[in-house]
């Protein structure tokens, strides 16, 4: 954790470079998405660019990359449940669907 | 923080909006108590439907007013259909989460850890006022047109977003203020849990080691995680819900609905039934280890306390009880194995099903070696711990046949679920609450309650607990569905009757059976007989304070020199020896 | 009893490195990761099963987005330099920063309700247009909520809050940093809507 | 018969005994677990009282028989679910009748609080549907004209009575036209949500008449002392039931209970009959979906396969069913 007045003057610097970063991202991904490319490219595209663009807002402004395990854990608990919550419901109505169609 | 209660606070800062968990958590617990009378109220009225079909309720079928029964007294259907969605409701929500977390989380856990307050003492009282909030809104839902919510404690949507609407088009109306008021309930568990959960990491004293907590605090903090987790995507779904009723969106509305031959196209379509469903059980399920949890807990530390040894195995139970926590976030769809699930999805989830109840079998069976080669005493609290287990026994084994898809086909939404989950919470964690009651009573008043009406209130409560949740896992084997007004239009349900008319002179004789308690409860606090600070010569924290613990709990900040439970140690002098002493001073 | 009496408010926690509210703040932020999960859930299950509108037919103006993205990271940025600011002991310029970030997050609210909500509605566009617009007003409107909710707490800290830092530094710049946090996970989720809703 | 009260009742379909088999194997598992358990806590609450055994053992007691306990849990239970629950699951979620069986196939569109039981007729085609031409008396389920789709012609609705041939596959096609249902025939070991939106298939076959399910379910039951009198309405009205024995012939087998017949056995001094229902397989609603949930019954139908052809020939013509609770919602 930037806690010494040094780390924390030497942080600041870093705070304008992730900045610049997020702002060249955010015309990437507009940019990206006027190209003529696949649905499944462009979703995939889109949110790798927003998971690079998170992952630098965590790791620095928010200073994810100095905490402990401890936190480490809680939050691989929470992403990991994410997943589930998104995934599960999804993959279920898709075989209810193919269900349905082997059917009728 | 403000320093502004360090001198001495009046009586509202002091008793209504006390910071001090102490007072925050005696709050909690009559308020809960009182809940919990409450939605037993609202079944036993619904048992009388239940076992005389189309009479008129005695006594008081002509006070329930027009949304409960009709001119002649007789509860109508859809009042049969509030009062149990807010059984439900009222009973989970308000009743025993509030209990055994807000109640006994609240005033326990932090004395256990030796801290003088939890760590966020305002947010603490925010949470207790947030509860209060929602269960006046609860409650407020039976008097607004149409009546309290009627569509289960489920709320599954159609149903639930139909509901009440047309019923002269209030916003105002059960199902809306169901909503509103489970949003201010999840609030509050949410701000409660952030601060159990830092309250247990951050706040222990010198020597408590994770592995040297009392297993009650684990389970505490085990079931923190639970709210902090689940509780947000009901609040999630909530908020649908209420978008669907109000806006008219269609998150949970499929196209096409025709409701009483009028095409409802006031909504667009497109949306799905199921997504509430995953988001419901995705908290439901991890609720309902909620509720048994703590209950655990609490039995640990009894059991462990009376049989005068230290309680079998405690990290294996410690590893059980943070496995059932992980483990119960994917079992959600067993609710679900009916709604059109393929055998992929339905493999996963009964297969996890299973796996989940290993640790249960672990946790019960520890508690039950513990029992081997102890000293067991019978006092109060240990009657109540222990029918806890083979209580718990049954509710937990009807489980496995929900818990396998191809015999939850027959039993799905039969009465056999409500046996299974009634043994579960009512005669599992309802005895356990008890238990605890009667263990840290003395702690809390500094008087012990009379042993003759504990009697008096275990035995009949035990017997007619049976009485009732019995006969419904024959109900349900015979087929007979839940929530039915009158079971006796079936053919099935008409032969299976007599069961039912059991059951409900068994809830009525458990109603009776509480007066023992409740006189106890009250008389015991103000004229029950002086007790000394450690009653029950126990070992944990709290024991180790005043009785009751006055501000800021303990005189001098105690350091721990061991673990939990040495009981019967041998060679040592006496058969405890607690935490907060060290060698030199036992000796 | 008073709190600051209680451990851990200021000095982190040997095992966690954390003060209380932090970590406190930490846990909240992930209740809300399964908060906005189920949202995320809710829009993919409406989007891959539902009657769920193409992209082409839906009308949001990705330029607003762009822009409001934009005034969010940069609001970021002022709230981190802010809260650099009050580390540093320079509370003039941590104060100028955070009336930055007011000023930014206003104007993200602004844009937001004027020239879309508003807009929209004026066109007859209300969430039960279609599943897609239904999903689009309540997770924006709910992200806009914590926008609100993050101004009325740096207001808090700007005025009458503000007394803290003469009496407690340390504990004045804690709560800056708490904020923070929230803030930036803020700016995180609308990192997420902005392709999800105005690109795909 | 009473015995058979506190336990599953009688099974008529033909893979339902799997099922059954399920759940009695977990029941005799439950129980031993149970019993061999309760014994040892009975044993230690004697046995280890605080006045027998005055001083606790601090030590853990050995516990190589639990361990060997909850290895057998696990083993029981994985064979349960892997030998048994998930093969079921498979032919009840997987395996619909191929068309060599020739399965009967059949709509079933439930609604607030009646089922609509859409046969295609003989075309084996149902017509189609739109939700605005539903009329709730006339309609039910929206079928458009037979001048727009042919296939209409020769289908047949029937509300609340489902028809159906013994021992044939049956392929029933479940939604809802409002809340979720459930549609649950206990006897068949049927249930499946019928979820508005969706239309999910399931099957099964019957290998008993209603008859003979008759006859399964016939039951003594106690005469009231007075012909007047809620219990004797009840005696009287409870699932229409048929008499098919009487002791003394005072009334004959086969007809449905009056008034006065009751009397008459009353008269007679007869204080016990055999009672069986006059509809023996109900369909029930298993999932909450309004204040008429607990009448949303249907009758299930179970001919022999001629008799059932021969009710089809006529079933468009001549209105079949006449529910006994009106119609209201
Ligand atoms: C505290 C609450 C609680 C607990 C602990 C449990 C525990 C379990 N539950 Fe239950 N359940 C509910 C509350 C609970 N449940 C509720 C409220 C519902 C219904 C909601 C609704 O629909 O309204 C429900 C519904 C429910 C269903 C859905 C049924 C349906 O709708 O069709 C299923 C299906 O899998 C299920 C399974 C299980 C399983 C496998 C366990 C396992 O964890 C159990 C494991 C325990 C054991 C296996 C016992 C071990 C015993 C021994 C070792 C013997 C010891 C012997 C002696 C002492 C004598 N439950
Ligand atoms: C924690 C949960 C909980 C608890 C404890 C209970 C407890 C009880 N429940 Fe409940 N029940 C549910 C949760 C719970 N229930 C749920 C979720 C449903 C499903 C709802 C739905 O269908 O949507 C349900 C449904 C349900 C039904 C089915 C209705 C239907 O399907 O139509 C029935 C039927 O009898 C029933 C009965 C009872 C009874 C007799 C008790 C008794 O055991 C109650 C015992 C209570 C006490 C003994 C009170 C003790 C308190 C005091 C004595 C207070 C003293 C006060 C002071 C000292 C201040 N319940
Ligand atoms: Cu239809 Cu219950
Ligand atoms: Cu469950």
């Amino acid at each position: 954790m930037a806690s010494s007045i040094e780390e924390v003057r030497k942080s600041v610097r870093l705070y304008l470079m992730v900045f610049g970063a997020l702002g060249v991202l955010t015309i990437v991904t507009v940019l990206a998405s006027s190209l003529n490319v696949s649905v499944a490219v462009g979703v995939f595209v889109a949110l790798a660019i927003a998971s690079v663009k998170g992952t630098l807002v965590a790791t620095y402004f928010m200073h994810l990359l100095g905490e402990r395990s401890t936190l480490y854990w809680v939050l691989i608990l929470a992403a990991f449940f994410f997943l589930l919550l998104i995934l599960i419901p999804v993959m279920m109505h898709s075989e209810t669907v193919h269900l349905i169609d082997q059917v009728t | 923080m403000s320093s502004d209660h360090t001198h001495n606070p009046g009586f509202i800062r002091k008793y209504v909006f006390s910071v001090d968990h102490k007072v925050i958590g005696v709050q909690y617990a009559v308020t809960s108590l009182i809940f919990l009378f409450f939605g037993f109220s609202l079944m036993m009225i619904m048992r009388w439907q239940l076992a005389y079909p189309g009479d008129a309720i005695p006594l008081i079928g002509g006070w329930l007013g027009q949304y409960l029964v009709d001119n002649n007294g007789v509860l109508l259907p859809e009042g049969y259909n509030a009062l149990g969605a807010m059984h439900g409701t009222i009973m989970v929500f308000l009743g025993v989460v509030p209990l055994a977390v807000g109640g006994f989380g609240n005033y326990v856990m932090p004395l256990q850890i030796g801290a003088p307050d939890m760590a966020f003492p305002r947010l603490n009282m925010a949470s207790y006022w947030v509860y209060v909030l929602g269960g006046i809104a609860m409650l407020a839902s039976f008097f607004v047109p149409g009546g309290a919510a009627n569509s289960g404690w489920t709320s599954y949507p159609p149903l639930s977003v139909i509901a009440n609407v047309d019923n002269a088009h209030h916003f105002w109306n059960g199902q809306t203020i169901w909503l509103l008021g489970m949003v201010l309930l999840i609030t509050s568990s949410l701000l409660g849990s952030v601060n159990f959960i830092v309250t247990i990491v951050h706040l222990r004293v010198k020597g408590l080691t994770m592995f040297r907590l009392p297993f009650f605090v684990w389970a505490q903090l085990v079931t923190s995680f639970l709210l902090l987790l689940a509780f947000p995507p009901l609040e999630a779904a909530g908020v649908l819900q209420l978008m669907d009723r109000a806006f008219d969106t269609s998150f949970f509305m499929p196209t096409g609905l025709v409701v009483s031959g009028v095409v409802r196209d006031e909504y667009a379509g497109g949306g799905s039934p199921l997504l509430w469903q995953h988001l419901f059980w995705f908290l439901a399920h991890p609720e309902v280890y909620v509720l048994i949890l703590p209950a655990l807990g609490i039995i640990g530390e009894i059991i462990a306390n009376n049989t005068r040894r230290p309680l079998w195995g405690y990290k294996t139970l410690v590893y059980s009880v943070v496995f059932l926590g992980f483990m119960s976030f994917v079992v959600w769809a067993h609710h679900m194995f009916l709604t059109g699930m393929g055998t992929t999805m339905s493999n996963f989830f009964q297969t996890t099903t299973m796996i989940i109840s290993i640790p249960s079998v672990v946790i019960l069976t520890a508690m039950l070696l513990s029992l081997w080669n102890a000293s067991i005493r019978f006092n109060v609290p240990m009657l109540f711990a222990l029918s806890f287990l083979p209580m718990f026994a049954i509710g937990g084994l009807t489980g496995l046949p929900l818990g396998l898809s191809a015999s939850d086909i027959q039993l799905h939404d039969t009465y056999y679920v409500i046996g299974h989950f009634h043994y579960v919470v009512a005669p599992g964690t309802i005895m356990a609450l008890f238990a605890g009651i009667y263990f840290w009573f003395p702690k809390v008043t500094g008087r012990k309650m009379s042993t003759l009406l504990g009697h008096l209130h275990f035995w009949p409560t035990l017997l007619f607990m049976n009485v009732i949740f019995g006969p419904m896992l024959i109900i349900g084997l015979r087929g007979v569905s839940r929530r039915l007004w009158d079971q006796t239009e079936y053919v099935l349900g008409a032969e299976v009757q007599g069961w039912t008319v059991m059951s409900s002179w068994g809830a009525w004789m458990l109603g009776l059976s509480q007066l023992p308690f409740i006189i106890n409860f009250f008389y015991s606090a103000v004229a029950g007989k002086k007790s000394v600070e450690n009653p029950w010569k126990a070992t944990t924290l709290e024991w180790a304070a005043p009785s009751p613990p006055p501000h800021g709990n303990f005189a001098e900040v105690p350091v721990v020199y061991r673990g939990p439970y040495e009981y019967s140690v041998p060679g040592a002098k006496e058969d405890f020896q607690p935490q907060h002493l060290s060698d030199a001073k036992l000796s | 009893m008073s709190s600051e009496l209680l451990p851990h408010t200021l000095e982190p926690h040997p095992v966690t490195g954390m003060y209380n509210g932090k970590f406190g703040l930490w846990l909240f932020l992930a209740s809300e990761v399964m908060l906005f999960g189920a949202l995320f859930s809710a829009y993919i299950l409406l989007r891959t099963h539902g009657d769920f509108p193409s992209h082409e037919e839906t009308t949001l103006n990705y330029k607003i987005g762009a822009l409001n993205t934009f005034l969010l990271i940069t609001s970021s940025v002022t709230m981190v330099m802010a809260w650099a600011s009050f580390k540093l002991n320079e509370p003039s310029k941590g104060k100028l920063y955070l009336w930055l970030t007011v000023f930014l997050s206003v104007a993200f609210l602004v844009i937001k309700i004027k020239f879309e909500y508003l807009h929209k509605i004026h066109h007859g566009i209300t969430p039960d247009t279609s599943t897609f617009y239904a999903i689009y007003y309540c997770m924006t409107g709910l992200h806009g909520l914590h926008i609100l909710g993050g101004v009325i707490v740096m207001l808090y800290f700007l005025l009458p809050g503000f007394g803290l830092w003469r009496k407690n530094p340390e504990q004045f710049t804690n709560r800056i940093e708490c904020t923070g946090l929230y803030w930036h996970f803020v700016d995180l989720v609308w990192i997420f809507l902005f392709p999800v809703f105005y690109l795909l | 018969m009473i015995a058979s009260s506190f336990w599953l009742p009688p099974n008529i379909a033909e893979r339902g005994s799997e099922i059954d088999i399920i759940i009695s194997y977990l029941h005799i598992f439950m129980a031993v677990l149970f019993v061999v358990w309760g014994v040892y806590f009975a044993y230690c609450l004697v046995r280890f009282r605080a006045s027998a055994n005055p001083t606790a053992t601090y030590a853990d007691a050995k516990a190589k028989t639990s361990k060997a306990a909850e290895v057998i849990v696990i083993v029981i239970e994985a064979i349960l679910l892997v030998g048994f629950s998930i093969p079921v699951w498979a032919y009840y979620r997987s395996e619909p009748p191929t068309a060599d069986k020739n399965p009967l196939t059949v709509r079933v569109v439930a609604q607030q609080f009646a089922w609509n039981i859409h046969y295609p007729g003989p075309d084996g085609k149902f017509g189609k549907t739109r939700p605005e031409l539903i009329d709730e008396a006339l309609n039910p389920i929206g079928l458009v004209d037979a001048s727009e789709d042919p296939n209409r012609a020769d289908d047949y609705v029937s509300v609340n009575i489902f028809h159906i041939p013994k021992d044939r596959d049956i392929l029933v096609r479940l939604t809802s036209k409002d809340v979720i249902h459930s549609f649950a025939v206990p006897l068949l070991r049927v249930k499946q949500d019928a979820i508005p939106g969706m239309e999910i298939p399931i099957w099964f076959k019957a290998t008993k008449t209603s008859e003979e399910t008759q006859k399964i379910m016939t039951r003594a039951y106690a005469v009231p002392e007075s012909a007047a009198g809620r219990r004797a309405e009840k005696f009287i009205n409870r699932n229409r039931l048929l008499i098919t024995m009487s002791k003394n012939g005072s009334v004959p087998a086969g007809t449905t209970l009056t008034a006065e017949h009751l009397k008459t056995l009353i008269a007679d001094g007869i204080t016990s009959v055999d009672l069986a229902p006059a509809f023996p397989v109900n369909i029930q609603c298993a999932q909450l979906c309004g204040l008429g949930h607990y009448r949303m019954k249907g009758q299930m139908v179970i001919h022999e396969s001629d008799d059932y052809e021969a009710w089809f020939a006529e079933a468009g013509v001549e209105e079949v069913f006449e529910d006994d609770e009106e119609e209201d919602d």
